[in-house]
């Protein structure tokens, strides 16, 4: 298969299968649900492995090229989100299926309707599409609208877990409609300035000006808001927190990754003729910020679904540090890396949550005394995926991590090696808080298992996360061979 | 801006800024809900004077009539609730004048930016009309939605289609009974449903040389189904039919990419010989699924029991 | 000009004075019906006089029918909405003030 | 005659504008409702001039979808907002 035909079938499988599990309804929706995500996931995976052999390239959707159509631009930096998005959104489905399955058995005892939870399917499918469309796209415009379905569907997939979740849902639309519109007015700026909406011309033409300026800082907060970067974070705990297990790990894992992705491609390739230094700077200074503020915020979370939602702020922190250090080689390769781990071990902590609470029916902390031995594939999981996350070796948060520390140790910059190390410490005290509870003797005895699908995916996440340990020369030589910068 | 078209500019700029400003300021919300249908229908006649026929057409259609309908439906469903807070007026406090001031610079340099644009600024319209021959339609802008861009177009319609799902994720309270509809109603609808349905229609086939489109047809053909609801209120709930139609103009396109992709184009790369023909097929699939996803919306997810929490 | 352009400037002046028309007698007229009255005055009559004069000038054959469709539908939809308004407004006051009209 | 259409639009936007002063004072909904209707067909009279006095054609189009469009808000008017104050002032 050539490159193209892998791109299309990332392109198209997700939206395809999104469509198809809407017209299909209940009854088949979660079978062409897990199709589509083995298909889909293929595909990414099969494009990483094209890009790693055949370098980058551009396709001209429709055939008209830049600046008339719409150009995607396939390099690795891209091949390595989608393939993070195909293995972890696979991961998810799967999880998904046996997460609805226990909701549908539960309600049946309990007589009561498990109403639209079959909606998960196509939202879910869409929202990977939209993702996917976003990695791919060289197109502002395009860009915004893949920007755009990604919201729209990750707000009904908020609204699913009903209850308080859908005043979440409605602060996270009102959040990403302020951020797409800040977006949306700085690409009109840039394109009344340079005609073009291609990324690659306009990285060609862009200079100094004060609309070019404005129409800078008007995306990068547009796009900061939904990245949820501190101090533009407080929407997503509540959003995160409340949302239905599956989603919440989609959330987390997957979709505050596009917005760093955007700015990564701004302000390190488009925009870097504007001379970028105190812009990346600051970025990296606001990421250190909310590797404090939500690691202590974290602490102090009683609920476990806040306190994984809290640590996304955090860690999010860690990826804006690559702003400052990129200059320092190895800096990209480590920031991804920890962008990939955090990915999957993320997503198999909110799976974790959400097995803790198909048992327990809650997920106070104080209150989860001796899960470890109820439901030793979680425990297991917990632990992997926070050995990743505090960034302890052997895993892929700690490679990546100590890619972005020797980068900073290189450019003489401690004050950014302090804070990461800080910002393990404090990971640790929140992950290992739970922990402690976790292999304390348990106090109720319960009798409901959480289905095996769920508890074996996160386990099989986290153990990827820890794998990501290895994946740093394979990266290190994709990132150079795909030419991203 | 001429002589001629100076008072009329003038009168009609006034108006916006103005009705902007009181529909802010207003605490009845009814009443701002009818100065926000006015100020779309004005703000339309404002897309024709800066040329953009296209968009005053959507802006109508979408922005004063469909939009208008459903902030009037949410207007009644707060009213049942019982007297509900009026809202409060808007008082000026610090946040307030901050963010006013940062809204107000940002206009300021919007204008400047637009102000020194080089003179005779033409964006891509050359390379644009160097491209029309090989379009399949006449009408740039069909040409740029629904071909140049075709591909952008296709995800605009997923959010749609999204947001219909979205509508069902919520189990909407169900809208009070409504008084019977009266003989004058049966006949307006009798009399007005036809020539809605065969203006969708004009609409949709005018949009490859002329002002229309699949949007356009689609929120006449959706205005008719919302106004036959008004009188009879009929449930659109998420039954097979209903999905199937939903999602038809997405699928349609996508499988029409796809297909052109498998024959050897590249996804959604139209061929010139056939691209009018297909481009039509496309819009009158999405005029189809865009007209029900706004009926979708309007009449929403109300369950026969009443709504329940099914968290 | 010829007499036609004359003809048609003389009756959209008519229709817009009735535009005004309506307008003022939304302004002072004292109470809902009587407004009514003097609103669709405006919107029948003033609309109907602008539709003619411009059909007079109509470019080609399909732009006068649809000028020719406009006004009768028009015509129909304002004067069906405004029986519907004041329908509504009688049983509002049969009912008596502050009565809302889905409670039974 | 082009100056003339233009100034005739101008008017017809100026006697909607009064129309206006109607819905912000009420006093009944009834009133706002009237001014909305008001609008739609001076919207309508307003492009149908714009056409002659623009030399597009097309505006007409834009004209039908306005009246078809207005006439279903105002039914959306009455069926569910429906004058719910008292009329005759009080409020």
């Amino acid at each position: 298969m050539t490159q193209e035909s892998w791109m299309e079938g990332t392109l198209a499988a997700p939206l395809l299968g999104a469509v198809l599990a809407l017209i299909a309804g209940r009854s088949a929706a979660s079978a062409i649900g897990i199709l589509t995500a083995l298909v889909g996931s293929a595909a990414s995976i099969g494009l990483a492995f094209a890009v790693s052999r055949g370098g980058s390239f551009r396709y001209a959707v429709g055939g008209w090229g830049a600046p008339l159509g719409i150009d995607l631009r396939v390099d690795a930096l891209a091949a390595v989100m989608l393939a993070m998005t195909g293995v972890v959104g696979l991961c998810i489905s799967v999880y998904a299926v046996g997460y609805f399955r226990g909701k549908e058995a539960e309600a049946a005892s309990s007589r009561t309707n498990t109403g639209p939870a079959w909606l998960f399917w196509p939202m879910w499918l869409m929202l990977w599409g939209g993702m996917n469309a976003l990695y791919l796209s060289g197109d502002l415009f395009n860009i915004y609208v893949a920007l755009e379905v990604v919201g729209i569907s990750g707000i009904g997939l908020i609204a699913l877990a009903g209850g308080s979740a859908i005043a979440a849902a409605l602060r996270y639309l009102l959040l990403g409609l302020a951020g797409s519109l800040l977006y949306i007015v700085g690409v009109e700026l840039l394109y009344a300035g340079y005609a073009t909406l291609d990324l690659e011309q306009l990285r060609q033409r862009i200079d100094a000006q004060p609309s070019t300026w404005l129409a800078a800082a008007l995306m990068t907060a547009g796009l900061l808001a939904k990245s949820a970067l501190f101090p533009l974070h407080f929407w997503l705990p509540p959003a995160h927190g409340h949302a239905l297990a599956p989603v919440s790990a989609a959330l987390s894992a997957l979709v505050v990754k596009t917005g760093f992705y955007l700015l990564v491609r701004l302000w390190l390739d488009v925009f870097a003729a504007l001379g970028t230094e105190h812009v990346t700077t600051f970025l990296g200074a606001l990421g250190a910020a909310a590797v404090l503020w939500g690691g202590v915020q974290a602490l102090q979370q009683e609920r476990l679904k806040m306190m994984v939602a809290y640590s996304t702020v955090a860690q999010i922190g860690y990826l804006f540090m690559l702003f400052p250090l990129a200059s320092m080689s190895g800096s990209l390769t480590g920031a991804l890396l920890l962008a990939v781990s955090h990915a999957m071990s993320k997503a198999a902590l909110f799976m974790c949550a959400g097995s803790v609470l198909a048992v327990y029916g809650h997920d106070r902390i104080q209150s989860l005394q001796g899960f470890g031995a109820l439901m030793p594939m979680t425990a297991a999981a917990f632990a992997l995926s926070s050995i990743s996350l505090i960034g302890l070796p052997p895993s892929g948060g700690f490679a990546g991590k100590w890619m972005l520390l020797s980068a900073a140790l290189a450019g003489g910059a401690w004050w950014w090696a302090a804070i990461i190390v800080l910002g393990g410490l404090l990971t640790a005290a929140y992950l290992l808080r739970v922990l402690a509870f976790a292999f304390l003797e348990p106090v109720v005895a319960s009798s409901t298992r959480a289905p095996r699908a769920m508890e074996l995916t996160s386990l099989i996440l986290a153990g990827m996360a820890i794998a990501m340990n290895f994946a740093l020369l394979p990266l290190h030589d994709l990132l150079h061979a795909g030419g991203a910068r | 801006m001429s002589g001629d078209t100076l008072v009329l500019d003038l009168v009609l700029a006034g108006l916006l800024v103005f009705l902007a400003w009181r529909l802010l300021t207003l605490s009845d919300l009814f009443k701002a809900t009818v100065l926000f249908i006015v100020f779309g229908v004005l703000l339309s006649l404002a897309w024709v004077r800066l040329n953009a026929p296209d968009v005053a057409l959507a802006e109508a259609a979408i922005g004063a009539g469909v939009t208008g309908a459903l902030v009037l439906d949410a207007l009644r469903r707060l009213d049942a609730r019982g007297p509900a807070d009026e809202a409060q007026p808007l008082r000026l406090n610090l946040p307030r004048l901050v963010g006013a001031l940062l809204v107000m610079g940002l206009g300021a340099f919007l204008l400047w930016s637009v102000l020194s644009l080089p003179p005779g600024w033409r964006g891509l319209s050359s390379e644009t009309a160097a491209a029309m021959p090989r379009s399949g339609v006449v009408n740039p802008v069909t040409a740029s939605l629904l071909n140049f861009r075709g591909y952008d177009t296709l995800l605009e319609i997923a959010v749609l289609m999204l947001a219909v799902l979205g509508v069902w994720t919520l189990n909407a309270e169900p809208m009070p009974p409504a008084e019977p509809a009266g003989p004058i109603l049966d006949v307006l609808v009798k009399a007005l449903l036809p020539p809605m349905v065969v203006v969708a229609g004009y609409l949709l086939w005018a949009g490859g040389h002329a002002p229309g489109g699949a949007f356009q047809g689609a929120a006449v053909l959706a205005a008719g189904g919302i106004l036959l609801h008004l009188a009879r209120p009929f449930n659109v709930a998420n039954r097979g039919v209903v999905r199937l139609v939903i999602g038809f103009g997405f699928a349609v396109f996508l499988l029409v990419g796809l297909t052109l992709a498998t024959l050897g184009g590249r996804f959604l790369e139209l061929p010139e010989r056939h691209a009018g023909i297909l481009i039509l097929m496309i819009e009158t699939a999405a005029m189809i699924s865009i007209a029900l996803t706004f009926v979708v919306l309007f009449v929403g997810n109300a369950r026969d029991n009443a709504g329940r929490d099914t968290s | 000009m010829g007499p036609s352009e004359w003809l048609s400037m003389v009756m959209v002046s008519v229709g817009v004075f009735f535009f005004i028309a309506g307008s003022v007698g939304l302004i002072r007229l004292p109470d809902v019906l009587t407004r009514l009255h003097a609103l669709t005055k405006a919107d029948n009559v003033g609309l109907g006089f602008i539709v003619l004069g411009l059909s007079l000038q109509a470019g080609s054959l399909l732009e006068l029918m649809k000028l020719l469709l406009l006004w009768p539908l028009a015509l129909l939809a304002s004067s069906c909405a405004c029986y519907l308004v004041a329908e509504a407004t009688l049983l509002q006051s049969r009912r008596g003030p502050g009565a809302r009209r889905h409670v039974r | 005659m082009t100056e003339f259409m233009f100034l005739m639009a101008a008017a017809v936007l100026g006697s909607v504008a009064l129309g206006l002063w109607r819905v912000v004072r009420g006093p009944t909904r009834a009133d706002a409702m009237m001014a909305a209707q008001l609008v739609g067909s001076g919207g309508v009279a307003v492009l149908l001039l714009l056409s002659h006095a623009m030399g597009r054609a097309h505006l007409v189009d834009v004209a039908l979808v306005v009246v078809l469009l207005a006439a279903m808000v105002s039914v959306a008017f009455v069926r569910r907002l429906g004058p719910v104050r008292g009329d005759d002032g009080t409020e």
